[in-house]
């Protein structure tokens, strides 16, 4: 020993399948040098439950209920993406008060999916105060669901044709409520957390995805947008009515763990925004279209991409023209992301292995299948 | 339907209390020190059950809802653990594939006895919905001893409490003399 | 496009259609870096989805590319047998393509020449067969 | 870093800490959210998919007719048997309907089918059990109310 400084051997961490910070069942296997990750291995399908498989030996509108177990945070955006390529199929033209309450649908679940995030990240780097709030409010949405869909998570309401009942009386007033008060509760996580210097230093410039490797890794979402990409698919491809309504894709240039947080609160505003627009517009009519009691869509294939809450979600129906698909894939956004994350950890220390993962905000359902 | 459950683990082999109390009971009057004893061990077991947060798929968020705000689990001395060796009850909470098992079975053996297990949602009760899966374990109680089941896909919160109150109901129900004393 | 492509790989190019936004090409699969590389150099630099689905007789691997400035999306099938397949891996081209592929294999049993690291993803390590064919 | 900013740096965390900690303190001033289960029944909405339950028509027999409807609807096969009497002439009604809560997705699709509106999803959603044998429900314990009778 002349220098002092020994070049030490690398050790192997293992980190999950059971960690309270991986977010549900993802292994990571780190290779580190002292504390500085040198190679990162995500190991994945521990939660892989073969629900393409499944699809396979279902009827159309029996797949429905297990697209809400992918992606169980954004369940609507699940049920949306499936609904939509069988739709293509099909030929389907929905009617105008059910589009948007699908879209009403959507936006509660993507705030309800952002304040997940906003709680876990917290939680992460220590703010447990913004865990306890984050949930809190989620729980106003999850109670508007139960009375208009009689579920809190799994909702399944995005039917085929359209969506499972109409809202109940009420509801209208006490989402506004809820839209109202949402705005005020973010300027309070921001008081609280994004000003915070520590959650600053563990955030800011930590973990930086370049625009072309997210791109070309197939990153999407805010955590795409938080590289500086405007890519949004309700901009991009509008479905339902996004293409009347008027929000803001947000993107940030700084391609850190910041840029990716402060996206997702802002996306939180223009949610609200979307929502306010759709509840006062709301058209009077049918929520349902006619839907033949069998389905059996032409032979052929379909792609419905939606902008869930993570990034583009897409389903890939194809139809061999019987009442069974003969395949349905799922594209999972947590999936590319996982999979450029070795890129993004990459020099960081073990600490920051965690906020990192934590602002990509991956659901493992999706991921696994 | 695979419905039998292996029997609670921790009770098996008669150990030094158990004997103990076995004479006690013989003595005049011992019967009633058991049943002080065994109300004390079983208040203390049953009042500050440290769950392992086995949250594996959906239900795990409505397992994270019932510790937040709006259903506070402290309130009933339940406080969530990253770690089995503190940790008396393992929740589990979502689908339980092949994958998994094996990583489940390692983590209930390192948890300390007197160890409980709950299997919250149709997944870890029986498979669920996902049967005629081909990577799924059907029913968490093929791997580990189950003590209550929570059906719902996914359960309220509300109705985690009342399989939590289940579960002290039960611990109340055992005595250091054996199961079903 | 469709001229651009037909010009550039002739027999290779199997069928190509043009439905709505989506430009469907099927192109052999040892022509499949060519026309990959040829559509990233066309703007089409983010790799959608890649999957493939067991239509009885044949694999069909499907490569969904996106432009994301104009829409357009491009979608290449390449036909591949059911066992033993074998196809050009598209990782040096687009790095999305990494864990598809590796999915791809876990679940159908297409093997990709040139791809890093070439393991199962969902599945475990000892497990037998490839339960996404029928 | 040098001392100044390092003085600069802490006083400034100190202060971001003392803003967050006035967020703290008007949220602890509230009014509180915890719902007091189970001492106090939280409300559920009407339309919530919880336990299935048979319903009876106006004669207090069973609606259901063993159609099989439910349970060729359902994704999960959640309702494995289903039997009706064979009386002939007169109207067929189940005798034997297995349920099985474990493998439900309370997605309400079995429901929808019913083409006899026989069955409903419930507000009960507490369906503990300390079997797996619990979760399995015959006919016996998915009796609803008659009707006219109140829930």
């Amino acid at each position: 020993m002349t220098t002092g400084l020994t070049p030490t051997e690398h050790i192997t961490l293992n980190m999950g399948p059971q960690h309270p910070s991986t977010h549900g069942v993802l292994r990571l296997e780190l290779e580190l040098e002292g504390e500085v990750i040198v190679a990162c291995r995500p190991i994945i399908g521990y939660l892989h439950r073969g629900i393409e498989k499944m699809a396979e030996a279902r009827t159309y509108p029996q797949v429905l209920p297990y697209t809400d177990r992918l992606d169980y945070l954004s369940s609507s955006s699940n049920n949306m993406a499936y609904v939509q390529a069988v739709e293509k199929l099909l030929g389907l033209e929905v009617p105008e008060r059910a589009k948007y309450l699908r879209v009403i649908s959507l936006e509660l679940n993507r705030i309800a999916s952002h304040l997940v995030f906003l709680a876990t990240f917290a939680n992460d780097l220590g703010a447990t105060t913004v865990f306890l709030y984050g949930m809190r409010e989620r729980e106003l949405i999850m109670d508007l669901f139960s009375m208009w869909a009689g579920a809190r998570l799994t909702q399944s309401w995005i039917r085929i044709g359209g969506v499972g009942a109409d809202i109940p009386d009420g509801f209208v007033d006490q989402a506004l409520a809820f839209c109202r008060l949402m705005p005020k509760r973010l300027d309070e996580y921001d008081r609280i957390l994004t000003g915070n210097r520590i959650f600053r230093a563990r955030t800011e410039g930590v973990g930086i995805l370049p625009p072309e490797l997210g791109v070309n890794y197939g990153a999407s979402g805010p955590t795409l947008r938080g590289s500086g990409v405007e890519f949004d698919v309700r901009r991009a491809e509008p479905y339902e009515v996004y293409g009347d309504l008027d929000f803001e894709v947000v993107t940030r240039p700084t391609c850190d763990c910041m840029g990716r947080y402060l996206v997702r609160m802002q996306e939180m505003r223009q949610s609200v925004r979307i929502l306010e627009q759709c509840l006062k517009r709301l058209p009077e009519g049918e929520v349902r279209a006619k839907v033949p009691r069998v389905i059996r869509p032409p032979e052929g294939e379909a792609y419905g991409r939606v902008e869930s809450p993570r990034g583009e979600f897409a389903c890939y129906v194809v139809s061999d023209g019987s009442p069974r698909p003969a395949r349905v894939r799922f594209r999972a956004p947590s999936f590319y992301h996982l999979s450029v994350l070795p890129r993004m950890l990459q020099g960081w220390k073990v600490g920051d292995a965690v906020a990192i993962l934590g602002s990509i905000d991956i659901v493992l359902g999706e991921v696994d299948r | 339907m695979g419905v039998g459950r292996p029997p609670s683990e921790h009770q098996e082999n008669p150990n030094l209390a158990t004997r103990a109390a076995d004479v006690a009971c013989r003595v005049p009057g011992g019967s009633v020190l058991v049943t002080t004893v065994d109300y004390v061990l079983n208040w203390a077991k049953s009042s500050s059950l440290w769950y392992l947060t086995y949250g594996l798929a959906c239900c795990a968020i409505e397992m994270m809802c019932t510790a937040a705000s709006h259903y506070d689990l402290d309130r009933f001395g339940l406080i969530f653990r990253g770690t089995p060796r503190q940790s008396d009850l393992m929740l589990v909470s979502g689908t339980v594939t092949k994958k998994m098992a094996p990583v489940l079975r390692r983590l209930y053996d390192q948890m300390p006895d007197p160890k409980y297990v709950i299997a919250m949602g149709g997944c870890a009760c029986a498979g669920g919905p996902f049967q005629d899966s081909y990577f799924v374990v059907q029913g968490v109680d093929e791997i580990v001893p189950v003590d209550i089941y929570i059906g719902g896909c996914p359960p309220r919160p509300e109705a985690l409490i009342d399989g939590i109150f289940r579960l002290q109901e039960k611990i109340h129900r055992t005595s250091i003399r054996g199961e079903g004393q | 496009m469709i001229e651009e492509l037909r010009s550039r790989f002739g027999e290779a190019l199997l069928s190509a259609e043009q439905v709505g936004r989506e430009l469907r090409v099927s192109v052999a699969a040892a022509a499949l870096p060519e026309v990959a590389a040829f559509a990233k150099e066309h703007g089409f630099h983010y790799p959608a989805d890649i999957t493939a689905w067991d239509a009885g007789d044949e694999l069909r691997v499907v490569y969904r590319l996106v432009d994301l400035a104009s829409g357009e999306h491009l979608v290449i099938t390449v036909p591949a047998p059911r066992s033993g397949a074998r196809l050009p891996s598209l990782v040096p081209i687009f790095g999305g393509a990494d864990w598809p592929e590796r999915e791809i294999y876990d679940l159908f049993g297409v093997r990709f020449d040139g791809h890093p690291d070439l393991r199962r993803i969902l599945l475990t390590d000892d497990w037998e067969g490839h339960p996404l064919l029928k | 870093m040098t001392r100044t900013n390092l003085f600069v740096d802490v006083v400034l965390s100190a202060l971001s800490i003392v803003k967050g900690l006035m967020v703290t303190l008007t949220n602890a001033l509230r009014p509180r959210v915890t719902r007091n289960h189970p001492f106090q029944k939280t409300p559920i909405p009407e339309v919530w998919r919880g336990r299935l339950v048979h319903l009876r028509g106006e004669d207090g027999r069973l609606r259901c007719t063993a159609c099989l409807a439910c349970q060729k609807a359902c994704p999960s096969h959640a309702i494995p048997t289903i039997q009706g009497d064979d009386k002939k002439g007169k109207e067929k009604r189940a005798q034997v309907y297995v349920w099985d809560a474990s493998r439900c997705l309370f997605c309400g699709l079995c429901v929808e089918a019913c083409p006899f509106d026989a069955i409903r999803l419930t507000r009960e959603y507490s369906i503990v059990g300390e079997d797996r044998a619990d979760l399995i429900f015959d006919l016996n314990r998915l009796l609803g109310p008659a009707e006219g009778e109140t829930a």
